[in-house]
Parts: C-alpha cells; structure tokens; sequence
C-alpha cells in the first residue's frame, strides 16, 4: 500500500463495549500497517453523537466518522460536509459493497462505506416459552394468543425502554411493513403519504391490542434500551423487539444461548411480502477532513472482505462485503442473514428513513401512544401537521 | 403599688460572674438612674428586670408579684432601647400598637391608647411614617410612644440618648422629665452621661464591677459621696484628687506645698489619704506660687486651667466670668477647706 | 527649630502629560475597557443577533432566508411550545418553594449548639455539586424499579410511582430535584440573615409579647427581606435556567411533556433533530422577554437603593 | 436571636433537638449518601438486586479504580481544572478593574454601565447559545477549552463586576481621597490601596467562580464536545453511557465529578459564604 | 509664605449652589476653624480648598500660588479625615511613609522624616502595628502623622475628633493645640464642636447655608458678635432671646414686664427687636415676679433654671454654687444692661 502518513483523526459512536472493542481492534491493525499514521480515536456516546456530528463536522472535523446510511445522512450530504466518495465505489471494491450501493446513494455519488448491517427481530426468553408451551408465533393471532398465555403467567410479553424515543420506533416500522406493507411505509417516512390515513391508523390499532392486553413493561418511559435488558434476564419480560446488537447485551447481562434464541416479526396483513429492517452503519469522510488520503484508506481497509468477516463476527452482525463470510457459529448473525437474504425489501429505520425533525416528532408520538394510547387521533393530527411543514420545501 | 424590688440577685454567664447580689429598693413612681464605668452591669442588670436576661440567683420583684421566672411580656414593664428598635417596616402607628395587638387588645382600645401617646409625645404628623423617615430624636419619641401605650407600670431606659447629637441630647432630656412627671410610673434609666443622671433622677446607682457603690439623690452623691469612686466619677469636670498624708491634726499636701486642716475626723498621723477638691470650689490666687499654669480654655462664661503642681501632679480649675489665667504663668489655689473631702488611700473610703 | 527635618516641601506645579492632567477621567475607561469589550462581544451583542436570527430560517451551515416574523408565527401554535412555556410557569412558581424550605432550614439550623457549624455546611452540600450529578442522583432516586423514592412510598403502601417515565408527575419530579439545592441555597441566604437579624428588636418584641409564628411573621420575616430579595432573585434566576437537569434526567421527555423553553430551544437548535437556529433563537427571544419583566424588577429596586444612598 | 436559643429551653427541648438534627441530616442528604453506598458496592449486588441492602464486600477500590484508569474520567478532570482556573483568574481580574472603575469614580454612564452588567448577568444565557457558538466556530475555538474559557470570563464577569463593585462601594472612599491629597497616582491607588483591600472579596469571588464553572453543563455541551475538551459534567454523561446500568459505576463517577467543588467548599467555606451573600447582599 | 486666600469662591453640584462666593484671608501659620450648622457647606469648602472637589467659580490660593485648578496632590496640603482614612493593611510606618515612597522619595529621607513624626505624636511604640490593633486616639494620631510626614504648608483637619469618646476628645483636642504650636503651619479645621473651636483657634469662621457670618478671634465672637445667628451659635447653653420693641430710649420687652435700657444706639421708635442675654449673665430675683420656674436642673457646681415669663418666653439661667430655685416657684431676673445686646427681630442684624 502507499505510504500514509500525518495524523488520522476517527470520531466514533460505538460506545458499547463490544463494538467499542471491535473497533479498537480494527484500527490497530490499520495502525500496525502503517507506522508513520499517527491515528487518534475518539468515542462519543451513540446519544449524545448524534447531537454532535452537525458541530463537528462544521468546526472541527475528524478524518473519518460514523454515520448511517439512507435518509439520515442526507442533511450532510446537502450541506456538503461529507466527502464524495464515488472513488472508492469503482471497480473491484464497488462490486463486493452492491448490495448496499442503493443506500449510499444520493444524486448518483456514493458518500460513504458501510461497515456492518444487522437485522433487527424479536429475541425471546426460550426457556420461558418452553416452561409456557408456547411456539414461536408466524402470524398476529398466534402472537397475541401467545402473549396472553404470558400476560397470564404473570409476565410481560416484551420489554422495551422508550427513554430515548427510537426504540418504539422499531415497534411502529414492524408493525407498519406488517400491516400496510414496504411500499406505504416508504410513502410514509418519505412524507408522501398522510399521518391521518387509514392504513396508519389500521397499524396503531393493531399496536393498541399489545399495548391494551398489558404487553409492554411498565414505566418504560424511565429507562433506556440497556436498562430494559434486566427485566428479560430475570424473568419479568420474555421478549424484545430489538436490532441484533442488543445479543451482546444481553448476554452480558446473564443470558446464554440456550435461553435466548430469535425469530422474525410475524406475519399480520395476509399478503403483504415481509420485509425487513435492516439499517445500515457507515463510515464517512468529512468534507473538512484534512488527511483525506489515510481516511479513504481506512475505508477501503475496513471495507475489505477479510476484516468485515472479522470485524462482524465480534460485532455479532453481518458484514457488508459479499465476499466475506458470515460467522457461522453465531445463530443470531446467521437466522438475521438468512432472514435478510429472503427479505422482500430491507427499510433502514424510522429514524433514518424519515428526516430527523420528523423522526423525532413522530418517535415522541409513538412513545405518548404507548403511554396514552387513547390520544391517537391527536398523536396523528399532530404527525400530519409537521409533516406539512417539514416535507414543504 | 409597683415599685421594683431587688433581693440578692445574681447574673452568672457560665462562669463570669457580672451581678454580685445586688440589693435595691425602687420605690412606686420613682425615677432611679443606673450610673458607672462601662462593663459595671448596667445593661445586665436593667435586662434581667425586663426578664431579657435570665436571674441566676436572687429575686426580683414589681410590686408585690415576684417576678424573678416570668416571660418579659408578662412583667408589667416596658423598654426603651438605645438603638430604638422601632420595627422598621411598621409605620408609626403600627410600631406603637404592635404590643397590645399582638396581646389581642381590641382595635379600638388600640387606636386610642395610641392616640393617647401620640398626644403626649406630640407624633401626631408623623403617625403614618415609617422610622426610617424620621430624625434620630423622633425615632426615640416613637420608641418611648411604644413603651407607653403598654401603659407598663415600670419603664426601662437604657441609654434611650447616646445616639442622639448634642442638641437633641438636651431636648429629649427635658421630655422625658416631663412625661415622668406627666406619667408618673417608676422608671428605671441607664446612663453614662452625668448630666442625664444629675438632671433626671430621683435616685442615683452606682455600680461598679457588678456591686452597687452608692445609693442617693443626685446631689446627695455629689455633695456627700461615701468614697472616691463615686466622688470622681459624679461632676463634671470630674473632682481633683491630690495625695497627702495625715499629720494627726492636719493633712499634709505636697502639691500644695502646704498643710490642710478639714473638718473631719483625722486618721492616724502618717495614713496616706487623697484630698478631693472640685474644679468648680477652687480659686486661683494670681500672687501665689506653688504650680504653673499649663494650659487654659476660654469657653465664653466659663474657662477651664489646666494646672501642673511642682511635684507633677495635676489639677483643674473652673473660672468663671472673664478672668483668665495666663498660659505658663505661675499662680496658687485657694478653696474652702469644707468643701474639700478626704479620702482613705487604701480603701478608697471618705473619711468624714 | 527641632523639626527641620519637616522641612516645608516645595510644591511647584510641573508640566505634566496629556494623561497627567486627564487622569481621572481616563483611568475608569481604562480599567473598565477590557470588561466591557469582552461583556459587549460575547453578552451584549449577542442578544441583539439573537433577535436577528429569530427573523430568519437558517440551519446554521447554508445560506439564511430572510422569513420575517414566520418563526414566531410557527411558534404561536407549536404545542411543544406552550408545554414548554407552562412547564416554565411551573417551575417558576414551584421553584419559589426553596425561598420558604430553605428559611425553615435556617430556623431549625439558627442554634449554637455543638457541632452546628458542621451541619450548617453538611445541609448545605446539595448546592455545591453540580446539578448534572444532582440530577443523575435524583434519577437512580426515582427510578421506578429500584429507586429509594419508591421504596420509601412503598413502605406506606403506594407506589410505585414512575415519577421520571409519566407526564403527569415528570415536571414535578424534575423541580424537586432542583429545589434540593436551591433550598440549600436559600438556606445561607437565610442563615446569614438571622445573623443579621437585630437583636434588640427581637428583645423588643418580646417585650410586647410576639412569640414563635408570630414573632417570626411579624417581625422576623420582615427585617430578613434582604436575604428574601436575593433568595427570589437567584431562585427565578435558576428557574429560568433549568437546563442541566431536564437534559441529564429525562432529555425532555416522556415525549416532550418536561420540556421547558430553554431545554426546547437547545433541542430545536442543536440536536440532531433540529438545527433550526431562528426558530431556538425566537424560542430564546420569548424567553428572554419573559425574564425582561424580573430584569426590569431587578434593576428598578437596584436603582431606588443606589439613589437611597 | 431568634428562635430562642435552645439553651433557654428545657432539657427535654434541648435532647430532642440534638437528637433530631443527624436525623435530619441523614433525610436531607438521602439520595447522596445513596449514591455514596452504590458506588463502594461491588458489581454482584446490583446483579442480585440487592440495591439497598450494605455492601456486601467493599467494592471501592474496584470501582474507583474502574473510573480513573478505565473512562476517560481523568482527562475531563483535567479539562475541567484548565477550564476553571483561567476562567476563575481572568473574570475576577476584570472584575476588580471594571468594579474599581465603577466603585471609585463618579462619571456619567457610571450607573449606566453598572446596570448593564448587572442586566446581563440576569439574562436567560440561552439566548446567548446560537450568537455565541458561531462566535466560536468562527474564532476557530469551537472544542476548544480556550473558547469556553473566553466565554465563561466575559459571561461571568457581569456577575463578579457587581459583585466587586459593590464590594468597592463599601470601603471608606476617604481612603481613595487621602491617597489623592498625597499624589498617589490612580493606578497605584488601585494596585497599592485597593487591591489588597479586596483581598477577602478576591478570594469568596474566586471560590464561588470555581464552582460555578466547575459544575457548568449547558455551556460545556454547546462550545465543546469529546474527551479532548469537555469537562467533567459533560464527560460525566458520556461516562455513563459508556457504564449505562452499571450504577456501581456510574455513582463512583458522579462522586468523583462532584468532589473537587465540595472539597474547595470545605476548605474555603467561609469565604464561599461570604461570596454568595456579600455579593448580592453587601 | 503660606497662608490660604478664598477669592469669590462659589460651588455648584449641578443646579444646587451650596457655597456662595466665600471670601476668606487666613494668613500663614494661623489656626483657622470653621463652624456652623450641618449641611451649611463647611467640608465642602475645606474639600475645596484641599482640591477634592472642584471649585465652580473664585480663585484659591494657598501661598502666592494659584491652586483653583491643581491636583490635590500639587497644593501642598495634606488631608485629617473625620475617620482617620489609614491605610488598614498597611502598619502604621508604612501609612506614614507611603505617600512619600510612592512619589519616588529616597528610603532615607523617608525614614528620617517618619521618625520625626513620631516622635512628635509619641507613636514610637506602635510603628510596626496595623491600624486595626490601635485605639481611636492613637488611630487619629497616625493619621495626623502621615500629614505631617508630608511636610505640607496647610493642615486641613475635618471634623477629626468627632468619631473619638468625651475624654480621649479633651486629649486630643489638646495634643491638636500643641502640634499647632510646635509646627506652626497654617491649619483650617472643621467642628461642629463648640469647646473645640473656642479652645483651638485663631480665628473662627462661622457659616450659614453656604456664606460666611463672621470671622472673628473666638472670644470676639463670644463677647461682640455681629448677628443673632453668631450670637446663639456660640455660646452653650445658647443665648437666650427675648421679643421687644424699640420706644426710642428704651426697649418694651413683655417678658420682663418692663423697659430696658442698653448702652446702644436705639433705633426708631417702634422698631421690632430681639434682646439676646446669656444665661450665664443672668441673676434670679427671687423676690421677683415675672415668669415661673419651669424646671431646674442640678449639676452640682452647676444648676440650670428653664424659666417661662407668663407670655410664653423661654429663659434660661445658669445658677452657681448651691443656690436653686424651686420648680413652679415665681421669680423675677436681672442682668447688666451692658451684658444684653440688641438685634433687629427683621434683618438679625446687630444693633450696637
Ligand atoms: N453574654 C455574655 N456573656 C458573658 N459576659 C457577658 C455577656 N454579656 C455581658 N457580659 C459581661 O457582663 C458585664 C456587664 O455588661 P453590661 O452590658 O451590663 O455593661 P454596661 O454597664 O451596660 O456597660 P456599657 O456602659 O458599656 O453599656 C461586662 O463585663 C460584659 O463583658
Ligand atoms: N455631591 C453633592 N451633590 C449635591 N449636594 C451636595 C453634595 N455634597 C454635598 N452637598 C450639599 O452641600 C451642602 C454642604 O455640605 P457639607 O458636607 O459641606 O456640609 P457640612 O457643613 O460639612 O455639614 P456637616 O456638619 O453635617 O458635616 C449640604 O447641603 C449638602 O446637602
Ligand atoms: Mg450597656
Ligand atoms: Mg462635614
């Protein structure tokens, strides 16, 4: 390779200790390859990163960042603080990423690499759905038979941390693709189809039955997605809709294999193909950067297919590269590549699907449903108002 | 009756012992002024009769209740205070009916005594003021307007003037003789200043060091001191103190460069005694000789001459009229031996 | 004569400089040049670009849109708005609570009794952490798994409560956690105050018979109205400001409902999810107005008591 | 004095009081003394649910340990001591300037002026926010601790300035007027007469500034961001998200963060006192 | 030559005039005092003259230098402040000196200086004590140090014993007297002290609402003023003053019931005048029967008497010796009519 020399600087948001280590990893060995790189890390809180990156990528940018892909990097992209990286997207290695080319892309020029994807899916307590008899439900009437037999033990069916927000946006996009299907949902976070329609309110009152039977946690507007996770290990909760990152978390949380296992958010409208969330994470270049040579490096080095196999399997999710291999011995990593290789459509996430303002006005709303279900129609008017205003221009 | 009575009382602060059993009787109506050196226990003592400060030892008595373990308001007495401690967001009105208000008087009977005060001490204009918008000496009248509308049977002062000027000193003084008179309650009233003492009181207190030196109308004490203490610290300029020493018949006085018969009883020939002559009871002899003349002061009617006497010792001397003794001249003194007193060296004591 | 050495000085007017013959007129400027200039950069001069942004649409990167009045226009029927302002009026209204808690405090802390002075400081402690610890306290305080609070109030049978995680009680949780310094703060306020309390006064009252309530109504209270100034002054003071701890316990949330203006105009100008810097800056023009009504207070009895002198 | 002292009251009076001030104490101060047992817990607790019972064993040194050699703990603290300190020196040396200037000399926009800092000190600081960060950004100090350390010092300085002022106005101005009958010139009247004079205010100033900004979180998370320059508060939070659930931890961090202002307090407490109430009160 | 001329000399604080064209010779080495009621211009004027305020109109010279405009610190005076201005952190050498080092003088010369002042004011022993650790007399003393170590040709003094108790007043007073004498630099001292300025001056210059009365030696003051305001303002107690009319030969004065005659050029028939009497010149008739004994104060030496003639006048008369009248009693008074002076009741104006 070239000679890389100067300072690198990588803002990261991979604050939890798996992914954290992960990338440590991963920039050590890019380090050893190149003496003379001086590479200087920087990990933020995945919380607070996303406030940030709009004030550093303006004042004081890194060489390389994270991000993700689709809608929510469109912002950067207009204001042209992320860096063109179409170069990187020729020939050999351009190939090799195809498969998420489509949601790099805007205006035709790729502008950034992703790292890893992940499934996201329900991971349930087996161990309790064996002690109750229950199946892994295929549709909405197995599954709402199945939480009641929960529900009835004593437990709930799913827990969840709602403190910030997006996780009950998981709960809305699934159950959306389930009842309205990929196509409506697009229309929907694209701000083309109304917060008022039908069909929205069809999937809010199917969430409703969940939440109406005692599904859902209590107080689950305290906690945060990590300080969810207790309540599945000690048997409170027997589920959670989660993206494949939380496996990690989990099981350092207590869990082993044979008491935690997966299975695809079942089926409800009949007809409608499933689809799936998958959302991407990526690694971009800031338009400020000031080494942007060992930066294009980096990503090339990260997205090659030997270090997305190893750097996937101690994520637990699934490299992006096609020629890399997925980590077998992980039945998680494995159902979530099988399960997104039979996908009629992958979304990435509310949140990066819909542009941030309307993100978090309509999370906030997903969250005061789960609370006050009985303000639907508010929730929804109140949707459809910032949606004229933000999608306006 | 409600005369004020105090048996072998006693103020102990853990262990410094500030009242030494004091004794005293203050007759119904009468105007008794506590007198003596800062730090003597005037405060305390008037204090513990207001029940401010608790009585170690003792008892203390208005009238023929013992007072000695009640709550201040329950006393029967009433304070005027040197800072006057109006309260400062109440006008006038309210200061002075605050006390039966808080005892749930009736708005009427309070708005009267109020009135009454008021005409006493002549607030009328300023009755909706605040204290902060009144003079030093209003400020004074608003707090004995206080004390009186508790229509108390005894009335505490303590040091109610030495925040005023001059002027008002003087003015505030002749009222409050006059509202004695007016009123006729017993008071009791704490001072340094001679004049007050001299010019308001019945009866004078002396204390010093917690003990009581001497009892007596003013001019009694002033005439008539039992010991040198009291002597020197009643009159103004205080009294000329020269030492001496008795002879048997006479009392030899080195100042004087000679011999003083008094009409006393003569100690023990070659007892040391102090002779105490007063400023105002000497005379300068222009064609003596026996001290110089170090300073003088001429205030107009009267002229004060600092004299030395050859053995250092100095003396001061009151002239009155327009006579004037030259500064460094040399000159003698003169003065009836019945006005001058004489004192043990010792003991302090006169000898008489 | 035996003073020679006191020797008369001889005082012959020099020819002196320009600064010289100016000098007290120039050196208050002088002194006071470098406070200024950094007070006008970074205070004053800012509050007026406050106002300009409030006027128009900018994301803070590209160009601005000149959009007039249309970001107060939006702001006049923004729900989150009016939560937000009422959770600012309740705040402020509750937040006034330290001023009487803290004097009660002061009360039972007025004592000289051994060791109080180490009390004193002890109560004192919650005013000196800062209020992001305060507020990750208060949130373990609260939580409703495990949290003291619920298992207190679970002692006498309720509970639990998730103060945090319901939009009814989540303000309310927030500003007892604020209160909790600002009571201890209130507290020396006030204990500084009775120091200065006038004795004689208080002997006074005695006299006249005022005890306990009414002794401290009547009397007490009134002469302590300096320290009650101050107490309202810095209490409405960190009212308005209660930023740290809604952003460290709740982020605004249950979905916006512990939102207050300050916090709201961070989120809509700096998150993520905003960068709408002339909608933060109408927000903190409102604000700003608002607080205009206590400045105005304020300096009016600033001015009565420097013309009172 | 009042209440009554409570050596005027019975014995009765005087045990229970005594008695219930640790008790009081103990209420007052619950969820910090809370926060003080987590963070000595050791891990298992937590993991059993054994949140209020006493430790088990003494986890202190491990979780302590955990905070300042496994966080970035020990850099935010030093960020915050090269935050606080310039900001502490250089607000309270413009304000004894600007506060001599409006203490000592009689000119017209005195008052003027004085109000103005007065006024800005009043003012909601997030008004300040958007103006004030691309001020930053365009000094180029955006994450840096120098531009925070700027804005904290003209920030503060509305404060100290009324604080010193007032200070100023109080001493005996016959002191500034017999220094001027003995041709002293103005600056040395500052240096030599003044200054030392405001020695106590200098030091209360000081220690009230230090924990000001020592505890300063809003400012912190708009002007910086990440380990290199952020401070402790802010660090704090992403301590946490790092330990997220962890409370043995995160209460071992809280501690840590909180404990420099509370040990100036200790150390300086009567000047601490003296600063909150003598500035606003005088 | 350094004596201090006020030419016209006039102050403004904006739209206020509080001194209005004061003309003033005091000559060199001259201890010159300023009286007069609070708030009638005194420290402005000294302040003027020190250069502390600006001086609206007239000329100020001290010597025969111009000085209206100068800094203070180019008059060549030096300034004793009421409340004494010491440096606190600084010891009571270094307050001496200080003015001297910071004007660049060498270290010896300011040694050699600072000793001499204290030898003068007896500080030996207190050279290296903060001012805190002094009493308020040695406090003053070190401040009347440091103007001495300066050298200056005029000693400005205001009101600079008036913080200190009675006693350590009389001291101080005299210690001032003795300076004066010792240095003799030209002094202009502000009192509002009555045995202070007639004790300490040369001349005494008394001041009304911002003009000057009269200036004048303190007994010519005492003894001939020119108006009644000079006439009650010195003198203590004050004069007392009585209505009258002029007959052409003789006053009709109603509270004496009877005419007097004085050794004066009377003016018109009919005239309006005031008869001024001072109460030490008065004699009781206690035969008489002209007003009742309102009320007597005994001071010992001295006794007051508060008379009222029976047309509502106020009279009071200084008593000597043990003689006193009794309250509410009917007496009659005398005086030599060379002692009384007269005053047009319109103008105040002295009528000699
Ligand atoms: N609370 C106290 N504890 C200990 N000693 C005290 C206390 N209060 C007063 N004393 C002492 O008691 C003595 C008498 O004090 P008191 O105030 O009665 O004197 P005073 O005669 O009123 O003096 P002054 O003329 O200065 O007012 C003083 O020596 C004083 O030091
Ligand atoms: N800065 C000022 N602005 C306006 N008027 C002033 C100012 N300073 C003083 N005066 C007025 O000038 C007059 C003279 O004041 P000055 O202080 O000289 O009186 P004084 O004779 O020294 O009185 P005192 O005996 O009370 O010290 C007073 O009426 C006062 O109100
Ligand atoms: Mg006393
Ligand atoms: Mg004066």
């Amino acid at each position: 390779a070239d000679k890389l020399s100067g300072e690198m600087k990588i803002f990261l948001d991979t604050s939890n200790p798996a992914p954290r280590a992960t990338f440590e990893g991963v920039i050590a060995q890019f380090d050893e390859m190149h003496p003379d790189l001086k590479i200087e890390t920087t990990i933020i809180d995945r919380e607070a990163y996303k406030t940030q990156i709009r004030n550093f990528l303006t004042a004081n940018p890194p060489d390389v960042a994270t991000w993700y892909a689709g809608n929510r990097m469109l912002p950067y992209v207009t204001t042209g603080l992320f860096d063109d990286v179409s170069d990187l997207w020729t020939g050999e290695l351009g190939e090799e990423l195809a498969s998420t080319k489509a949601a790099m892309t805007i205006d035709g020029k790729q502008w950034g690499i992703p790292y890893s994807y992940y499934q996201w899916g329900v991971y349930y307590r087996k161990d309790i759905f064996d002690e109750l008899g229950l199946t892994v439900p295929t549709n909405w009437a197995e599954e709402k038979a199945n939480c009641q037999k929960i529900v009835d033990s004593g437990r709930k069916c799913y827990t969840i941390g709602t403190k910030f927000l997006w996780t009950a946006a998981g709960w809305f996009d699934y159950l959306n693709l389930r009842t309205n299907g990929y196509e409506f949902h697009m229309e929907l976070t694209a701000g083309k189809a109304s917060w008022t329609d039908d069909r929205v309110k069809a999937t809010m009152a199917n969430w409703r039955e969940l939440i109406d039977m005692g599904a859902f946690i209590d107080d689950h507007t305290a906690y945060s997605w990590q300080e969810a996770i207790p309540f599945m290990v000690d048997g409170q909760a027997t589920a959670y809709l989660m993206g494949n990152f939380a496996v990690d978390a989990i099981k350092s949380a207590g869990l082993t294999n044979d008491q935690l296992d997966f299975y695809q958010f079942p089926l409800i409208t009949e007809g409608i193909p499933m689809s799936e969330e998958a959302p991407t994470d990526t690694l971009h270049i800031p338009s400020g950067a000031a080494n942007k040579e060992a930066a294009r490096a980096f990503l090339k080095f990260v997205a090659s297919p030997e270090v997305q196999t190893s750097m996937n399997a101690s994520l637990g999710q699934l490299p992006v590269n096609n020629k890399s291999s997925v980590n077998t011995e992980d039945k998680f990593a494995k159902a979530g590549f099988e399960m997104l290789n039979n996908a009629y459509a992958l979304a990435q996430f509310f949140d990066r699907d819909a542009p941030a303002e309307m993100a978090k006005v309509g999370m906030e709303g997903f969250q005061e449903f789960m609370v006050r279900p009985d303000n639907v129609d508010q929730i929804l008017a109140r949707l459809e108002k910032a949606r004229e205003r933000i999608y306006k221009d | 009756m409600s005369g004020v009575a105090l048996q072998n009382v006693v103020k102990r602060y853990s262990d410094v012992q500030v009242i030494h059993g004091v004794n005293l009787h203050i007759d119904d109506g009468e105007f008794c002024v506590f007198v003596g050196p800062s730090g003597c226990g005037k405060s305390t003592l008037l204090r513990m009769v207001a029940g401010l400060e608790e009585t170690t030892e003792g008892k203390i008595s208005i009238g023929t209740r013992d007072v000695t373990r009640m709550d201040p308001a329950q006393r029967g007495v009433a304070m005027v205070f040197q800072t006057y401690a109006l309260y400062p967001h109440m006008t006038v009105k309210e200061n002075m009916g605050f006390g039966l208000k808080m005892n749930g008087h009736p708005k009427a009977e309070i708005e009267e005594k109020v009135a009454e005060a008021t005409r006493i001490l002549k607030l009328e204009q300023y009755l909706n003021r605040k204290p902060s918008a009144l003079s030093g000496g209003q400020r004074q009248r608003v707090s004995i307007g206080r004390a009186i509308v508790r229509g108390p049977e005894v009335f505490l002062f303590d040091e109610p003037l030495s925040n005023l000027d001059a002027e008002l000193r003087v003015e505030m003084r002749v009222e409050i003789a006059r509202l004695h008179k007016e009123i006729g309650a017993t008071m009791i009233y704490v001072t340094h200043d001679q004049v007050e003492a001299m010019t308001l009181a019945d009866k004078i207190v002396v204390l010093r060091g917690g003990h009581i030196e001497q009892v007596g109308a003013p001019l009694d004490l002033y005439r008539d001191p039992d010991n040198r203490f009291v002597a020197g610290f009643i009159g103004s300029p205080a009294m000329n103190f020269l030492e001496g020493t008795s002879q048997g018949d006479s009392i030899e006085v080195p100042a004087l460069k000679s011999n003083v018969k008094l009409p006393v009883t003569m100690p023990a020939a070659g007892t040391p005694v102090v002779l105490g002559i007063r400023p105002e009871h000497i005379e300068i002899d222009r064609a003596g000789d026996t001290m110089s003349v170090d300073l003088t002061e001429a205030l107009g009617g009267t002229s004060y001459d600092y004299l030395i006497s050859d053995n250092g010792e100095k003396i001061i001397v009151e002239e009155r009229g327009d006579e004037r003794s030259v500064e460094g001249s040399r000159v003698g003194i003169t003065f009836e031996p019945g006005r001058a007193m004489l004192f043990d060296k010792e003991t302090e004591a006169r000898i008489r | 004569m035996s003073t020679a050495s006191l020797a008369r000085s001889e005082y012959a007017p020099e020819n002196r400089s320009w600064y010289k013959r100016n000098e007290i007129r120039v050196t208050p400027w002088l002194f006071l040049a470098p406070a200024i200039l950094f007070f006008l950069v970074y205070v004053i001069i800012p509050i007026f670009q406050s106002f300009e942004i409030s006027l128009f649409s900018w994301d803070g990167l590209g160009p601005r849109e000149y959009i007039g009045t249309e970001n107060y226009v939006e702001l006049w029927d923004d729900p989150a708005f009016y939560t937000s302002l009422k959770n600012n009026l309740i705040w402020l209204i509750l937040y006034l609570l330290a001023i009487p808690a803290g004097l009660f405090i002061a009360l039972f802390l007025n004592q000289t009794v051994f060791g109080i002075r180490l009390y004193k400081s002890l109560f004192f402690f919650p005013f000196v952490i800062s209020q992001v610890v305060v507020g990750l306290v208060f949130t373990w305080f609260y939580d409703p798994t495990f949290g003291l609070f619920n298992t207190i109030i679970g002692w006498v049978g309720l509970g639990p409560i998730n103060v945090l995680g319901d939009p009814t009680y989540v303000t309310y949780g927030i500003i007892a956690a604020g209160l909790w310094p600002q009571t201890a703060y209130c507290m020396i306020l006030y204990l500084t105050g009775l120091n200065a309390v006038d004795p004689e006064q208080i002997e006074a009252a005695r006299l006249d018979g005022a005890k306990g309530w009414k002794m401290l109504w009547y009397v007490v209270v009134p002469q302590l109205k300096p320290a009650t100034f101050i107490a309202f002054v810095v209490t409405i003071i960190g009212a308005l400001r209660s930023f740290d701890l809604i952003s460290v316990m709740t982020n605004g949330g249950p979905f916006g409902e512990s939102r207050v203006l300050s916090f709201y105009m961070f989120e809509v100008a700096l998150s993520e999810y905003g960068f709408r810097m002339g909608y933060g800056a109408a927000i903190a023009v409102v604000l700003f107005i608002i607080m205009l009504f206590f400045i105005a207070y304020f300096l009016y009895s600033m001015y009565r008591d420097e013309r009172g002198r | 004095m009042f209440p009554t002292p409570i050596q005027k009251r019975s014995r009765n009076w005087q045990f229970t009081y005594q008695a219930f001030l640790p008790l009081a104490l103990i209420m007052w101060l619950l969820p910090l003394i809370a926060v003080g047992v987590f963070s000595v817990k050791p891990e298992g607790d937590f993991a059993a649910g054994e949140y209020w019972s006493l430790p088990s064993t003494f986890g202190g040194f491990e979780n302590y340990g955990k905070v300042f050699f496994e966080s970035d703990m020990p850099r935010y603290l030093l960020n915050s001591l090269l935050i606080t300190v310039p900001t502490a020196i250089g607000a309270v040396a413009l304000a004894c300037m600007a506060g001599f200037a409006l203490g000592i000399y009689k000119f017209k926009l005195n008052l003027w002026i004085f109000f103005l800092f007065v006024a800005g000190n009043f003012v909601p600081f997030q008004i300040l926010m958007v103006p004030v960060r691309d001020l930053t950004v365009d000094m180029g100090l955006y994450n840096t601790k120098t531009g925070l350390v700027l804005f904290h010092i003209a920030f503060q300085t509305g404060f100290c300035t009324l604080f010193m002022r007032n200070f100023i106005k109080g001493l005996p101005f016959a002191l500034i007027e017999a220094a001027r009958v003995e041709g002293i010139a103005e600056w040395r009247i500052f240096v030599y007469i003044v200054l030392p004079l405001m020695k106590p205010a200098i030091a209360a100033l000081s220690v009230l500034i230090f924990t000001f900004i020592w505890n300063d979180y809003f400012w912190a998370i708009v002007l910086t961001q990440g380990a290199e320059s952020q401070p402790v508060t802010a660090g704090i939070t992403s301590f946490n998200a790092q330990f997220r659930a962890a409370y043995h931890l995160m209460s071992a961090g809280a501690i840590v963060a909180a404990l420099p202002p509370v040990a100036m307090f200790f150390l300086m407490q009567k000047h601490f006192i003296a600063g909150l109430t003598l500035g606003a009160v005088k």
